[in-house]
């Protein structure tokens, strides 16, 4: 069942203005680069991101955000960056802040075909209002809903034509389950290799959920926080 | 004497038992890697998705695609594993994880606790926070027990918003070490040279003192 | 002359489209495997935890860790995966299965299927096909149009306790081919040599005749 | 954090009358022959089996229905073998039946810590008698709770000394999702390994879910249904 497509160009291509895209990466770590990159250069607009978080100023979804295609980020954590926050207090970007697991377990849910989830993350706090609270057992869980995309777009280490996908170390992340969630998935990898090629046992997205995969390029792969010690 | 960052870091390695599943929190939390007592085997779980969380990287060794919660570069350590962030907060509330370590701008003396959000400031988000305080079976706050106004941050009641309620089970600050418990926040220890009359007098909530209050020993 | 099962099979497999994921169940469903059209390239779930399923291993190279949902040893072909049983039913649920075929014991003519449990007989289980029904987009169901003592098997309402509520698309019988319709079963094609008549006579549920019913054409 | 014990007898030792035990394995492949021979040997009784199936006569938990140690059986396929049928018809031995995905999801919410799920599986059957039917975006759900078993037994192709696990090929099946799901996990595996030894990127079950583990022998791997072709 090949997936391939060309390059990220031809992967984004029909992704429409208001399209509500869901985006891998924790950080800046995972990110799908090349489809970024594409989005910028297409200048798709009033799109809504679901991603953990939402790139620095001059990397990832900061990108987008530099180019204010972003009417609303769903994300865990944001603000590293001075646009965003200006945006944000200008009232241009809308933002949705959800506890992080509840973000991976909802993608988790579509992925799964499952409607809904219950989590205790948020029980008692300003994220449980408007929400259904059901005990189970003596303890509180919030009804959270199953996302829905129109989009995902994954960042994998390596993938075969058949779509199937592989990540490295915690590049992992939010990548594999919301590859499952979206209605068309976009997987860029480092290396694209023939179907047949990967363990069969070591594949961490089965092809099924992939629509779209190519071999990206020029990988940067930023690091947010560069933390070393001294040779011992 | 107050203590240090290092030394609460310190005084909660104290807490670690040999054979837990730990995620320690940004910041403070983070430092009680380093304090590790010698013949407890603990195992380290970033949320991001890594169980066996080494130290950071020697220079030139630095793999993007090997970060932590913090989004710091970090190395594994022999029988670690990777996986997704759905399985990473399915088995932190599935309590698998034994201890939780993290901050708190406020603590209530029923054990809520609000550390990600204030009114009127840039709201960076709660990250994993919510769902960390809300499923480990065991959380540890590392904070210091007064704000630099001089305003206590255990409280009666949070005034923040909150990310958990009743969740907390002890808290090290930089003078004491308290349990949360059904009638308040019941004092353990003090911070070396630090009074009960100092704890009582920068302790908002309700405090029990029972008995003779000991100093916390370092080793 | 009513159909094989081998014809049965071979009637199924022209409603193969390229790049469908498929699951086969088990019986006549298996068959289908062995009449893809030239040309047309599906992948065979396994519900047990299989995507690209192969034929049966030569003789001796049959591998006990490799069954399919029938429990028969068999091959993989390149590109497949395994995974554990959630995600097996997670991406049956998710519909990303884009064609089920299975067989019945009764269908009724608003979709209705019974294939698991005749009451009174030693009962063995629903296995996957509860899931396999309730979740997949497309659902043809391949199986005889009578019973063994000449009953219709395609009701108004099924008798036997159910497999799951108005999810049959398509029947493949050994005498015609129809789809599920919110009117009842709508006669598309006749097996060759058998009447309109004899379909009619065979079937119990509401039937739709609309013009001329073409013959099946087996290649 | 070394989960290692000796074999399969020490690994069951403290297994009481009456337990609740989720079994791997699909059919009689991938399941923990080991243990359940040490259980057979031990004589455990009053269990309460989750198991996808109940094995054949003389093999899997057959053994132990031979053994009268299996008070109710909790699958979604059974009756492979006929003293299985006599002690159902009997009514030595209670059986309850629910739908293959289901059972799997059951497990999944346990080692998620999510307390329950919705699945459209059985909406309209008997299955659905007395349980909550929930309607989302136009479909009905049933809700099924996550499962509570005392013990999980599960088998691994290889696995380390910190618990951690990989499966082989259709092995895999219901194992990972009962590894998380007990709440002491017992795993046995042919080949136990130095923590370190496996990637990391490509284990199945973290060992965090993990409380003992042993090398196995003497598998027998015995296939229910031999299907070949001739030799081309």
């Amino acid at each position: 069942m090949n997936k391939q497509v060309l390059n990220a160009t031809e992967a984004v291509k029909d992704i429409p203005d208001g399209a509500t895209i869901m985006f891998g990466g924790f950080g800046l770590c995972g990110i799908p680069e090349n489809c970024i990159a594409a989005l910028v250069k297409q200048g798709t607009k009033g799109l809504t991101c679901i991603s953990n978080n939402a790139g620095v100023d001059d990397f990832g979804i900061g990108l987008m955000l530099q180019q204010k295609q972003v009417k609303k980020m769903i994300s865990s954590y944001v603000g590293e960056n001075a646009e965003f926050e200006r945006q944000l207090l200008s009232g241009e970007l809308e933002v949705e802040l959800i506890p992080q697991g509840t973000l991976a377990t909802r993608c988790m849910a579509a992925g799964y075909g499952m409607p809904a989830i219950y989590t205790p993350a948020g029980v008692g706090t300003e994220v449980a209002a408007g929400k259904e609270v059901r005990n189970f057992d003596g303890k509180d869980y919030l009804m959270e809903y199953a996302f829905d995309a129109d989009f995902a777009i994954v960042k994998a280490w390596k993938g075969d034509t058949d779509g199937n996908l592989v990540y490295k170390a915690t590049a992992r992340n939010f990548n594999p389950l919301m590859a499952m969630a979206g209605k068309i998935t976009i997987a860029e990898v480092e290396e694209l290799v023939p179907a047949g090629t990967l363990d069969p046992d070591m594949i961490h997205t089965p092809g099924i959920y992939i629509h779209r995969i190519f071999q990206g390029e020029k990988y940067e792969k930023r690091i947010e926080q560069r933390t070393v010690q001294k040779k011992a | 004497m107050a203590l240090t960052k290092e030394q609460i870091a310190q005084r909660i390695a104290k807490e670690l038992r040999d054979g837990y599943y730990v995620n320690l929190g940004i910041g403070i939390p983070t430092l009680v890697a380093n304090y590790i007592p010698a013949g407890i085997n603990v195992v380290l779980q970033s949320e991001n998705g890594l169980l066996g969380m080494g130290p950071f990287p020697e220079e030139g060794q630095e793999d993007p695609d090997l970060i932590n919660a913090g989004k710091q570069t970090i190395t594994t350590v022999p029988g670690s594993v990777f996986f997704d962030s759905a399985l990473s907060f399915g088995m932190i509330r599935a309590g698998k994880v034994d201890l939780t370590v993290l901050g708190a701008m406020e603590v209530s003396d029923q054990g809520d606790i609000a550390n990600w959000k204030i009114p009127g400031k840039m709201v960076k988000g709660m990250g994993g926070a919510m769902d960390l305080v809300a499923s480990a079976k065991n959380i540890i706050v590392a904070m210091m027990h007064s704000n630099p106004k001089g305003e206590s941050k255990l409280l009666p009641a949070c005034t923040l918003p909150l990310t958990g309620v009743r969740c907390v089970k002890k808290i090290v600050s930089d003078l004491a070490v308290l349990d949360v418990t059904p009638e308040g926040f019941k004092l353990l220890e003090r911070a070396p040279g630090v009074t009960v009359e100092e704890i009582k007098a920068k302790t908002a909530g309700k405090l029990i003192i029972e008995g003779e209050i000991p100093e916390m020993v370092f080793n």
